[in-house]
């Protein structure tokens, strides 16, 4: 008797949990607002929950409004798995945004796919889309596609040997491996390979056997986190003035505040345009939407834009404007209007998608950018 | 030669770091037989705190002062609600209370902090020093001044005042202690107003290096716990000695063998010395009493 | 006639202070031999060198023909050897019955495997050595405490029952740690029964005991320990009238020791 | 003629009344997918109450063998040809002999030396799984094949929901995991590992070999640990190295202390109620932490004994 009692008491705790909503357009969300990943995370689901606000403020898709179900997977692929579960069978949602780490997207991915639910991942590996599958797109580039940024523009310096220093965090360790598969097409080599642990303390050891090792010519340092500043303070005390390279991980000012205008001096990253908005041409394509949600962002939130709060802004755009395109709802209508996505502004790039391409973006949506005095600058 | 000099100047500077947490767990431990799973989230909250107060417009020194005793406060409270209470609980539950007590700090942390990473300038400016071909920041010395202050003060705290052999005697034997008129109850405050100030002590020096956030505390913890244990938990000696061993175990296998597997290097040696050292180095030995 | 144990030059140090040293002695089967001497003489120190719980100093332990000294104890068990303790080992969260089943362990034990599966042979040999321990808990008189948990017993209770989880091993020689402490008159009685049984089934029965009427009442042969050094030998009658014992003893206890001569 | 209910008995059979009835009350079929997260960490935390419950011994790095049972799934299949289920039985094997190998030095250590030795072997495991990338796919995870059983049964005409298999399938592992560690409990063996939590001294003394029923006790749990990676690493047809993580390790040591780590029940209603709490929590969002750790103290503190003994007396109390 008690165990049914219990049993019962549970099961509506846990229907507390679920929301209740008439009839709206219910999306859902599995992010990494918390945990180790929670740089990704945090500014991505801030930035789908003002996005809502905003869209319902102004009178929802159609006059529908849309109900947004957001977890916090807290960077678990397990939680992630059972969230995506219960955003499906639970809250009834018609797609689903998230996976803010290619572990928590692997995890829904697979959910996502059974129920045939469109689904739209914020992380950057490239296995995520690549075979393509019917309900899966991304908004991120992928890692690769950074790699192959950065080499372009190793290439153009002249640059033919170098060394890298990646944190082992997924990011780090995802970078890492994309960049040595590509490399090689640049005629780049790589002579010194170094890792760090996310909460390391110093780097100076790693830095010392790269700069120590012979012929290296620039160094690259896939990460985010605290460890790629530490990384770039430990660079300038070590007096190494051969190029820095860092990855669009640690693209927003609190990479530069972090790790001292000084230090940060002369780095080079693939960034979006969400980090130049001010520098952008009036008659840019990505202009509007850059202006708009960096306002928005940073008056909501009291903190700068950086791109991964860029890739949720994406998704939610892409999202949208498939319903509003499709017309209704359903989620294969979604899917289909989801894959005819043509030159929408994004703040990452302009998207257009097709049955073979589910993330829609290619390199020029990448700008190479340099700090100079503290400030972003494109490199030309 | 310059190369091996860099290696120990970054093993040493984060040596200090992990001493000066493994010191922070001597007291409470001493006082209690508690190994404080949140000594970490006191790391955190010294940072943290000073970062905020500094933000604020406080000068650092002022902010720095307030945040230890800030903490030192909520380590009393926290020897007040969740230690007190759970008295002569077995390990297990100890061990499940203080990481409880973490996890609550930090959850708290980050609704009163955010998510953000901050930091706050170097004591001493960023200048490297050059030594033989090799840099070191001033910061570290900060840091390694710091964790040889706060190992000779608690070495003379133990041995040479009163109150310090008040601390060990209670952990001997509570009971005895209060027949001799030790105010257990005022040691035990005392012991955790101490460790949680040594612990955001540590926080404010090693923040300008490390950097902050709300969630730092758990690796603090892990590698501090460690390093307690390796030189012989309790011993103010075993923890200076077990945090450098540790900091140069992973410079030098980062330097010579590989800085995927340095942390690994770390907890072997952890582990060989427990084999044939089940006290850590400077562990006292027991003998069962029948 | 050899002896079942001979202790042999035992001694050993704790942080440079000699606890025991150079104590030797034999145990005869069927015999009581009992232990005596002041508070801190070393006769705890001196069993728990015996029973394989410090490793001695110096010295050797020779059980029937073979040199034990330092063996664990587990191992020692299962050469014949088992003890009682001066402060109760008793396993509390137990039942009373389980605790003496405990005492049948190298009886009943077999592989892990069988166990996990509850194999007919492990529930066999766990029911055989349920029916030995009940047994045994209605010799000590503890039968109808079987189920409750150890925990809970009297002190007089507890001690009985480390007899009876020590008897459960059919030791050849049987070490006891102050068997009477605690215990009532009666009691003591009992206990006096007991040990005095069991000797006469032939265990020869090494005794540390404080109550000195018990200890010249039953006693085949004495040992007498001062500051860790054995400081007389022999029978009752001639341990009670020597001078050195009486000297150390000083005193209520001397006295109490002449007394019980008498 | 009254039968008499042994402890045993009773257990087993609460459980399977918990097993079976649950889904009557299931509004949808996420609810099966959660009751399947139970099941899984059940069976872990049963390897637990052999381990601390029964042993007295703390092991912070079990979650390295839920990893290794976990990849075994993943990599067994594709490397070695393996079907997923003989995977299974080959992560066990293999967490067995590691088991045995490590178990034999680091169980000589005590209380929170015993507890750091076991903490660095568990993130040892963690480590190789995150950094030897070509062949675990590194902090990204690992896909992990179909364990097939589920086609298997829909071809013989029982019609299951992916959710639903899993409930099941992890069910029947839960209650085979507790009618073992109950046989364990009133065995000889389980007997020996309770009189050496009890006092190792006399323990010996007796003739138990302490450091071989400690490390049998070690091995045991492991292979519950590693089976239960297993399930999970099949269900979730996916898996990263945050299976061997420290953060499982403590959570699986949480759940069985919590709940009462003396007994299996206990134990498996404080797997039930920990991994109920983030799916209830979701309500506080932002507080989440706050109350998960809050929740842990309290339980420690007020109820020692773990929430189902405190519960049982409780009601006891009320009844008498």
């Amino acid at each position: 008797m008690h165990k049914t009692l219990t049993t019962t008491a549970l099961a509506t705790l846990l229907a507390l949990g679920a929301t209740a909503a008439s009839a709206e357009i219910r999306i859902g969300a599995s992010l990494s607002a918390t945990g180790p990943a929670a740089f990704l995370g945090d500014p991505e689901a801030k930035t789908l929950e003002m996005l809502v606000e905003q869209m319902n403020e102004a009178g929802g898709i159609d006059g529908e409004e849309i109900a947004l179900t957001l977890y916090d997977d807290g960077g678990d692929p397990n939680k992630a798995r059972t969230f995506a579960t219960r955003l499906i069978e639970d809250d009834e949602v018609v797609a689903i945004i998230g996976g803010s780490t290619t572990g928590t997207s692997m995890s829904i991915l697979s959910v996502a796919e059974d129920n045939e639910i469109p689904f739209i991942s914020l992380a950057g590996a490239i296995d995520i889309i690549d075979p393509v599958k019917p309900f899966t797109f991304k908004t991120p580039h992928t890692d690769r596609m950074a790699c192959q940024k950065i080499f372009e523009d190793m290439q153009k310096q002249g640059i033919t040997t170098i060394g890298m220093i990646s944190g082992t965090d997924g990011f780090g360790a995802s970078m890492q491996a994309q960049c040595k598969a590509v490399v090689g097409e640049y005629g780049i080599t790589v002579a010194a390979d170094e890792t760090y642990n996310p909460t390391d303390a110093d780097m100076t050891t790693q830095l010392t056997k790269i700069r120590n090792t012979e012929g290296v010519q620039a160094v690259l340092n896939p990460g985010f986190g605290q460890g790629p500043s530490i990384v770039t303070r430990n660079y300038r005390q070590l007096a190494i003035d051969l190029p820095l390279y860092q990855s669009h991980g640690v693209a927003s000012d609190g990479f530069i505040e972090l790790a001292g205008a000084d230090a940060a001096e002369g780095v080079r990253l693939p960034g979006t345009a969400l980090l130049i908005a001010d520098q952008l041409a009036a008659d840019d394509p990505q202009k509007p939407v850059v202006d708009a949600y960096k306002a928005a962002f940073e008056e909501k939130t009291g903190t700068s834009v950086g791109t991964f709060g860029g890739y949720a802004n994406d998704a939610f755009l892409i999202l949208t404007d498939a319903i509003a395109r499709a017309g209704s709802a359903e989620p294969q209508a979604i899917r289909d209007a989801i894959e005819s996505t043509s030159g929408l502004a994004g703040t990452t790039g302009i998207y257009t998608m097709s049955a073979d391409d589910h993330l829609g973006l290619d390199l020029s949506a990448f700008r190479m950018l340099q700090i100079k005095g503290g400030e972003w600058t494109v490199v030309e | 030669m310059p190369e091996l000099l860099q290696f120990l100047f970054s093993g040493v500077t984060v040596g200090a770091v992990y001493a000066l947490v493994a010191l922070g767990f001597t007291i409470i431990y001493n006082a209690s037989d508690v190994v404080n799973f949140a000594q970490g989230e006191f790391v955190m909250l010294g940072g943290m705190l000073t970062f905020v107060c500094q933000a604020a417009g406080l000068p650092l020194p002022l902010a720095a002062l307030i945040a230890i005793a800030v903490t030192s406060a909520i380590g009393v409270a926290m020897n007040k609600l969740a230690i007190e209470p759970a008295r002569g609980a077995p390990v297990v539950s100890l061990i499940i209370i203080t990481i409880g007590a973490s996890i609550f700090i930090r959850g708290g942390a980050q609704l009163l902090f955010g998510k953000q990473i901050h930091s706050f300038p170097a004591f001493s400016g960023d200048t490297p020093l050059r030594i033989g071909g090799a840099t070191i920041l001033p910061q570290s010395l900060w840091v390694i001044g710091g964790a040889v202050v706060v190992f000779v003060g608690l070495w003379l705290f133990f041995t040479r005042t009163l109150t310090g052999r008040a601390v060990l005697a209670t952990s001997n034997n509570r009971l005895a202690a209060q027949l001799v008129g030790i105010n257990t109850g005022f040691v035990m405050m005392l012991s955790f107003a101490l460790s949680a100030g040594i612990g955001a002590l540590a926080g404010v020096l090693v923040t300008p290096i490390t950097l902050t956030a709300y969630d730092v505390g758990l690796a603090f913890a892990l590698k501090g716990f460690a390093a307690a244990m390796l030189g012989g938990m309790g011993n103010p000696k075993g923890a200076l000695a077990g945090g450098f061993l540790l900091g140069l175990i992973e410079a030098l296998t980062a330097g010579y063998l590989s800085s995927q597997y340095k942390d690994a290097a770390a907890f072997v040696v952890i582990l060989l010395v427990l084999f044939f050292m089940p006290q850590g180095l400077f562990g006292a030995r027991t003998v069962d009493r029948v | 006639m050899t002896a079942l144990l001979s202790v042999e030059g035992l001694g050993i140090s704790f942080g440079g202070l000699k606890a025991v040293s150079d104590v030797s002695f034999t145990v005869q089967p069927g015999e009581i031999t009992s232990v005596i001497g002041p508070n801190g003489a070393g006769k705890t120190t001196l069993f728990n060198m015996i029973s394989g719980i410090y490793q001695p100093g110096s010295g050797r332990v020779v059980l029937g023909t073979e040199d034990v000294t330092g063996m664990a104890p587990h191992r020692l068990a299962r050469r014949g050897m088992s003890r009682t303790f001066q402060n109760l080992q008793i396993f509390q969260s137990m039942t009373v019955l389980e605790n003496a089943i405990a005492g049948f362990h190298l009886a009943e034990r077999g592989p892990v495997l069988a166990d996990l599966l509850g194999l007919p042979a492990s529930r066999r040999r766990a029911a055989q050595a349920q029916a030995g321990a009940r047994a045994l808990l209605a010799r000590v008189g503890l039968d109808r405490a079987a189920e409750r948990e150890a925990g809970n017993l009297s002190y007089g209770a507890l001690k009985r029952l480390e007899i009876a989880r020590a008897l459960a091993l059919s030791p050849k020689i049987l070490l006891l740690d102050e068997p009477a402490a605690g215990c009532n008159a009666v009691e003591t009685e009992e206990i006096d029964h007991l040990i005095a049984e069991v000797a006469k089934s032939g265990v020869a029965i090494l005794l540390v005991e404080h109550d000195m009427k018990m200890v010249m009442r039953i006693s085949n042969h004495i040992v007498v320990l001062d500051h860790g050094e054995k400081i007389a030998e022999g029978d009752p009658a001639s341990v009670s009238r020597n001078p050195a014992v009486i000297a150390a003893y000083l005193g209520t206890d001397a006295e109490e020791a002449a007394h019980a001569d008498g | 003629m009254t039968m008499k209910l042994t402890p045993k008995t009773a257990t087993l059979l609460v459980l399977v009344a918990l097993v079976v009835l649950s889904p009557v009350l299931f509004p949808s079929g996420y609810y099966y997918r959660v009751g399947a997260l139970i099941f899984v960490n059940a069976i872990a935390v049963t390897g637990i109450v052999i381990l601390t419950g029964y042993a007295g011994q703390i092991s912070l790095g079990h979650a390295g063998f839920a990893g290794i049972g976990a990849y075994a799934c993943a990599l067994a299949p594709v490397h070695l040809g393996l079907h997923p289920s003989l995977a299974l039985l080959l992560g066990a094997s293999v967490s067995a002999l590691l088991a045995f190998l490590v178990g034999r030095p680091i169980l000589r250590l005590k209380g929170y030396y015993l507890g750091v030795a076991t903490l660095g072997f568990g993130i040892l495991i963690s480590m190789v799984l995150n950094n030897e990338r070509q062949l675990t796919g590194g902090p990204d995870g690992i896909e992990v094949p179909e364990l097939g059983l589920r086609a298997l049964l829909n071809d013989m005409g029982l019609d299951l929901t992916n959710g639903q298999f899993w409930y099941w399938f992890c069910g029947i592992a839960v209650i085979l995991g507790a009618w073992l560690a109950l046989n364990l409990h009133g065995s000889p063996t389980g007997r020996a590992l309770r009189a050496l939590h009890g006092s190792e001294v006399a323990a010996r003394t007796v003739g138990i070999h302490v450091a071989r029923m400690k490390l049998q006790a070690f091995v045991v749990s492991a292979v519950y640990a590693s089976v239960s990676g297993s399930l999970l690493a099949l269900q979730n047809k996916f898996i990263t190295p945050d299976v061997a993580g420290f953060m499982h390790s403590i959570e699986m040591v949480t759940m069985a202390v919590l709940g009462g780590v003396g007994s299996v029940l206990g134990a498996v209603f404080g797997a039930a109620v920990l991994t109920l709490l983030p799916q209830v929590l979701t309500v506080f969002a932002e507080y989440e932490q706050l109350v998960l750790g809050l929740v842990m103290m309290l339980v420690m503190i007020f109820l020692p004994q773990g929430l189902l003994p405190s519960i049982l007396r409780r009601v006891r109390g009320k009844d008498e």
